[in-house]
């Protein structure tokens, strides 16, 4: 790294905490949680990098520095986080991979949620056989062994488009949510002020859209935050099965996977990759968990 | 007189609001005091939020802590000891053994898991060491004395297999079963249907009068006391506001908010009218008024209600029984003109 | 039992369509079967010989109504890769698999639900501030990394475990004696740990925040009314009531294990089913792959009905709901 | 005077659950309510009085159409209810009313107090956008609640004032009829005075009809002109309320009477307890639903084969009691 880098990174740091204390002031019943605040910190900071990758990563992802001298070579202050068997720099890649593990994980989970609450709102809403079919598909889908769908499912193409793997892991990941969605739906729709909403004339679409959801967001919310983990976390595993993007695109799952054939001399292109998941996937959690004690509601009605 | 079985003193529980919600510290028993006598029944009376409950809890240390605490200074003295001044094992060995409590919601006060017949035996094994054969034996009397049918087959049923009046009999012999001084009865019939909390309260008055026990009688009803209590202690917004035998309060109603409470009840032999209201409503237990509580609700009030706290005044009547009553009017009785 | 006749059909017929759906889509995947990856040709007389022997010439939906007439006959079929039935080779695989799943399932519930109770116990304290944060980070490991870490440190720095197969192929070709037996514990011990101490932190995490919702519930305070002292409170009132919630998740447990037991079981070279099932997919061996999908699928279901009929068991209320049905 | 609302053998069963994949075998129905009939004239109002597992709210639900009815015709206005297509539903809608019990559950969480009003507003385009305003700060003031609560969120209200909006959503459209379903039972007493206080004015303001759902007779008395008891989905007796209070003929409405806690120390009352608890609607008892309760001296046999049909026993009075003539 040299002066531009470590510049752009104390930019970034400073973004992060403009973005945070703007985040503080508005929800600070979110912030009363106690892991929430750094957990946030470090998911807008690594957003940030992502975003800016080109101005912080001091080597393109692609570029074999040094395939003779600089290949494997341990940490050190020009390669913060040492480079891999083919002498390309760690940091950087790790902050290129961010992009696209971020962006897998928020998209998938974006596909996912919206089926997800489709399916679970109409099947809850409109109940009898709308309600059994829907929910028969999901039983099925939950006992998909999902990884070998997954499999097969990229085994299709022979070099896969991010979109479709976006949209392959999305399309395999709402049942859980949708039955969620489901048993929100069924036990709001009970509740008086459906019963009111429809007393003066309201018909489903308003019924849904208006009373329903907004009261069953606060699960919903907390799942999406837990799912976005959930897809970072298979996509990880895919690409270490060797089937996730093709090279030299580096996502944080075939950063691993690469990594793990020269294990033995230079652990850290496993290491960081891996940290960097792991960190994320807990910061998810902890804004998950904040977000379920921020909206529960048990709370909100004294 | 005899000496007090329960004497509480100048009891105050407070909450602490969550750090950042807004709200400062609930004060939700503000300073009660009251006795319970041997053999009577002590009705505890008031609206949601006056501190009822919270005080009954208070009894066995049963608040949750945090977000609630008790106040150094409150006594609550029980065969000449001090309840909130004993460690854990001891306070243990009074819970349930000598002071009972029979919760509002049977429903949920039970544990879904366990048959009757366990939860009811569980004090007695608890504190009297009995076998499990020795105390379901127990238990099934104990069915039998609460009146429930078939008692030797009930004992094995879940709470869900019963119904709300079944419950409730469940959780009186549950609290029964180890003869207690005091039962503590917390709303008792308030989740029952009004011919089944017949059937509970007449239990209650023919146990009382079986096992001589004193029971301190929650509710937010002035019908049920009426008809089961011996003396009343009325609450409000923390503080015990007016106390009475049952007949002096009803007669004699002194504090502007039992007569406001009287007037607003319902009376089935009433013909169809208009019923008195008292306007506004109860305040926050964060922001107490200032002065007397009820001041913004009175139609009495005047300037020295607003500035000053009145204490519980004696006042009796010439001959007849003890009556106390929070309320300036107790010294200025000329003032009791309604202003609007 | 009327109600478990009804359960059992309805898993039954979703392991049918779970095994529909597998049949065509590995179907639909690019390449072909007998075609070996990389830049090896093959005659391609060869491969239509191959293929007319083993039926993957006829259409699809021809195929699959051979493939449900061997089934009524119990018969998986023949693997075009391995050149030996299907049934054969995974009924070497599916023992396996389920010694490694079996012993991170104990480690996951052993440890996750002993951690769970002892937090609650110590609710808000130092305990539980530690371990809900060392939880909450092993929670959040992607399982095949943690994988390659106790390989790298505790195989290959500190050779404490072997770093990979099932048994020693010189000292112990089959488990058939105490020692080798051993030897297999000792294989085993880092797959397992791999797959089961990311699921036991997440049970933890589940069972103390079952336990908390236990204890704002009104039977609990009954229960401090009578004099429980806080022990039976917790271990008999709560944990009882908090045990109905992780069964439930005993039954969801199943689907993540498997997928965790497919990338341990590549990492470690443990012979396993997800192993079988990997390569199977990557070169496109049909049989195989849908027999997998159907023992997959049955487990996933299987576990499903066993949960359902322990918290059956478990939860008085569901118990009568049952039998009322029947 | 003419009917507004009349309901003729309304019945409603719900079907016991089928569990898993709709295969279970079909349990007895639930008869919540099993021929219900009676009628309101317009400007009046009818108590209908019941324990837990009565079917009275059933009733007014049914009769609002937010369930389907098993059987039976409602006629408001000369209109069959239950032959209605959505659309002349939706208009009808506009004339009649709920005022629900739990003020807690009644009012979307996530919608202001004027977000709450605006909506029936706007469903039946009865105001342009300018006029909202002023036509929810107009409704808040109708039912005592300060303009300026348009603002708020139903966790900053305390029930009264929550079962105030509850009220004043329900005026909104104008309706002629509101079906009050339990709508003080969850207040405070001395709150409970307030709500009552205000039904009874705004009824006298703009002449609403009131079906007055309650479990408390105590509460009836002060707003009903006529009362209904039920017990098991069944009216037991029906009469106007200086009859029935002055002399009920059903035994379960005197148990009923005789139960209401008296806040008099004095009041000797010879309280009738009444033994065991109401039986399941899903298997009620033979002849008499009241029959294994009933204290009445003169029970016997044909109580237990025999179901009483609701007859007249007085001017106006109908009781289902073999022996009303022999009140007890």
């Amino acid at each position: 790294m040299t002066l531009p880098e470590w510049m752009a990174l104390a930019a970034a740091l400073l973004i992060t905490r403009w973005i945070m204390a703007a985040l503080r002031r508005r929800y600070g019943r979110f912030f009363r949680h106690p892991t929430a605040g750094w957990a946030t910190a470090l998911l807008v900071f690594l957003s940030v990098l992502a975003v800016a990758a080109p101005l912080v990563a001091p080597f393109p992802y692609w570029l074999q520095i040094d395939i003779v001298r600089l290949k494997n070579h341990p940490p050190s202050w020009t390669y913060l986080l040492g480079t891999d068997l083919y002498s390309r720099d760690v940091w950087s890649r790790l902050i290129y991979g961010a992009r696209i593990s971020l962006a897998i994980g928020a998209l998938g989970m974006l596909v996912a949620l919206t089926v997800g609450t489709v399916v679970g709102a109409v099947a809850g809403y409109y109940r009898r056989w709308v309600d059994a079919v829907l929910m028969r598909g999901v039983d099925i889908g939950l006992a998909l062994p999902r990884i070998f769908i997954l499999l097969m499912a990229i085994a299709l193409w022979e070099r896969l488009p991010i979109g479709v793997l976006v949209l392959v892991i999305g399309l395999t990941s709402w049942f859980g949510t949708s039955r969620l969605v489901r048993a929100e739906v069924l036990s709001l729709r009970e509740r008086d002020f459906v019963s009111a909403a429809r007393a003066v004339g309201a018909g489903p679409a308003r019924v849904i859209f208006a009373h329903v959801l907004p009261n069953a967001a606060a699960p919903i919310i907390v799942s999406a935050a837990l799912g976005v983990g959930n897809v970072l976390l298979l996509e990880a595993g895919l690409s270490f099965l060797g089937i996730g993007l093709p090279p030299p695109q580096p996502s944080w799952g075939n950063m691993i996977a690469d990594g793990q054939h020269t294990l033995l001399h230079a652990p850290w292109t496993t290491l960081f990759p891996g940290l960097a998941i792991a960190l994320v996937v807990m910061a998810l959690n902890s804004v998950a968990d904040a977000l379920r004690d921020a909206l529960d509601p048990r709370e909100e009605s004294t | 007189m005899t000496e007090p079985l329960l004497r509480v003193r100048d009891l105050k529980t407070y909450f602490v609001a969550e750090r950042g919600s807004g709200g400062g510290t609930a004060r939700a028993v503000d300073g009660v005091s009251f006795e319970l006598f041997p053999g009577e029944t002590l009705g505890i009376v008031g609206e949601s939020g006056c501190g009822k409950t919270v005080t009954s809890l208070s009894i066995l240390r049963l608040v949750p802590e945090p977000p609630g605490h008790i106040l150094p200074g409150s006594v609550i003295e029980f065969d000449g000891r001090n309840l909130l001044a004993l460690a854990p094992a001891d306070l243990r060995a009074v819970r349930g053994n000598q002071i009972a409590m029979v919760f509002q919601e049977p429903m949920t006060s039970l544990n879904p898991v366990f048959t009757v017949g366990d939860q009811i035996a569980e004090a007695a094994i608890i504190h009297q060491r009995l076998s499990r054969a020795v105390a379901r034996a127990r238990a099934i009397e104990m069915l039998t004395l609460v009146g429930i049918p078939d008692p030797a087959e009930r004992v094995d049923d879940y709470p869900h297999q019963l119904s709300g009046g079944m419950r409730q009999r469940v959780m009186i012999a549950m609290a029964l079963i180890c003869h207690p001084k005091v039962l503590i009865a917390d709303e008792p019939t308030t989740a029952l249907d009004v011919t089944i909390q017949a059937q509970i309260l007449e239990l209650l008055d023919r146990l009382q009068a079986e096992l001589g026990m004193a029971v301190l009688l929650i509710t937010h009803d002035l019908g049920v006391v009426a008809g089961h209590a011996n003396r009343v202690a009325v609450m409000y917004a923390g503080q015990v506001v007016e106390t009475a035998t049952t007949t002096e309060l009803f007669d004699r109603p002194t504090h502007p908010y039992t007569e406001g409470l009287l007037a607003a009840v319902p009376r089935i032999d009433a013909p169809r009218s208009r019923l008195h209201a008292i306007p506004g409503q109860v305040p926050a237990a964060t922001a107490w008024p200032t002065g007397c509580r009820f001041h913004p609700r009175c139609p009495y009030a005047w300037n020295k209600c607003v500035a000053e706290a009145p204490p519980l005044l004696d006042a009796t009547a010439p001959g007849g029984t003890p009556h106390a009553a929070r309320c300036w009017l107790v010294t200025e009785p000329h003032r009791r003109v309604a202003k609007r | 039992m009327a109600w478990l006749v009804r359960r059992i059909a309805a898993s039954i017929a979703i392991v049918f369509a779970v095994v529909t759906i597998t049949f065509f889509l590995i179907r639909l995947a690019h390449g072909k079967p007998f075609i070996p990856g990389g830049d090896q040709a093959v005659d391609p007389a060869v491969i239509a010989v191959l293929e007319e022997q083993y039926g993957a010439d006829k259409p699809s939906h021809i195929q699959y109504i051979a493939f449900l007439r061997q089934l009524t006959r119990g018969n998986l079929g023949q693997s075009f890769a391995l050149q030996r039935p299907v049934a054969d080779a995974l009924a070497e695989a599916i023992p396996n698999t389920l010694i490694l799943t079996g012993a991170a399932l104990l480690l996951d519930f052993l440890l996750g639900l002993g951690l769970g109770v002892y937090q609650a116990l110590r609710v808000n304290r130092l305990p539980d501030v530690v371990l809900g944060n060392t939880t909450l980070f092993i929670y959040s490991f992607p399982t095949f990394w943690l994988g390659l870490i106790l390989l790298l440190v505790f195989g290959e720095w500190l050779h404490w475990f072997p770093i990979g197969g099932k048994t020693d192929p010189v000292l112990c070709p089959a488990v058939d004696s105490f020692r080798c037996t051993l030897d297999l514990m000792h294989h085993l011990v880092l797959p397992a740990l791999t797959l089961g101490v990311v699921g036991a932190a997440g049970t933890a995490r589940f069972q103390r925040a079952a336990m908390l919702e236990v204890a704002r519930q009104d039977f609990i305070r009954t229960a401090r009314a009578k004099g429980a002292p806080e022990r039976r409170v917790v271990l008999r009132h709560q944990l009882r009531n908090a045990l109905l919630t992780f069964i439930t998740r005993f039954g969801l447990a199943f689907p993540f294990l498997l997928t965790g037991a497919v990338l341990t079981e590549t990492i470690f070279a443990w012979p396993g089913m997800g192993r079988i099932a990997t390569e199977a997919i990557l070169r496109r061996d049909y049989p195989v792959v849908t027999a997998v999908a159907l023992v997959a699928s049955a487990m996933v279901v299987a576990g499903n009905l066993v949960a359902d009929l322990l918290l059956a068991a478990a939860d008085p209320r569901l118990r009568s709901a049952s039998a009322d049905v029947t | 005077m003419s009917a507004l609302l009349e309901v003729r053998d309304l019945v409603k069963h719900y079907a016991a659950e089928r569990r898993w994949f709709g295969l279970g075998r079909p349990r007895a129905p639930l008869r919540a309510v099993d021929g219900v009939s009676f009628s309101i004239d317009a400007g009046r109002t009818l108590g209908l009085v019941g324990e837990s597992g009565s079917g009275k709210t059933t009733v007014g639900r049914t009769i609002l159409r937010l369930q389907e009815p098993t059987a039976g015709r409602v006629m408001f206005a000369g209109a069959d209810i239950f032959a209605l297509k959505p659309g002349p539903l939706r208009a009808l809608r506009r004339r009649m009313q709920v005022v629900f019990q739990d003020p807690y559950s009644s009012l979307n969480p996530r919608m202001t107090v004027g977000q709450a009003l605006r909506e029936p507003l706007e469903i039946h385009g009865l105001a342009t956008s300018a006029q909202f305003a002023g036509r929810i700060a107009g409704l808040l003031e109708e039912v005592g609640l300060d303009p300026a609560f348009a603002s708020r969120y139903p966790h900053e209200l305390s029930g009264g004032q929550r079962q105030r909006v509850g009220i004043a959503r329900a005026l909104s459209v104008e309706p002629q009829f509101i079906v009050c379903d339990e709508p003080v039972s969850a207040l405070d007493v001395s709150v409970q005075a307030q709500v009552l206080n205000l039904l009874a004015d705004l009824q006298a303001r703009r002449r609403l009809t009131y079906l007055f759902i309650a479990h408390d007779l105590a509460v009836v008395r002060h707003i009903a002109d006529a009362v209904a008891v039920m017990y098991l989905g069944r009216i037991v007796e029906r009469a106007p309320a200086a009859s029935i209070y002055a002399l009920p003929r059903h035994p379960y409405s005197r148990a009923l009477l005789s139960a209401v806690p008296e806040p008099d120390p004095r009041a000797a009352k010879q309280r009738i307890v009444l033994s065991g608890d109401m039986p399941s609607p899903a298997h009620p008892p033979s002849g008499c639903p009241f029959h294994p309760r009933c204290p009445h001296p003169m029970k016997n046999e044909r109580c237990v084969t025999e179901a009483p049909p609701l007859r007249t026993v007085a001017p106006d009075h109908l009781a289902a009691c073999h022996y009303a003539e022999h009140p007890m």
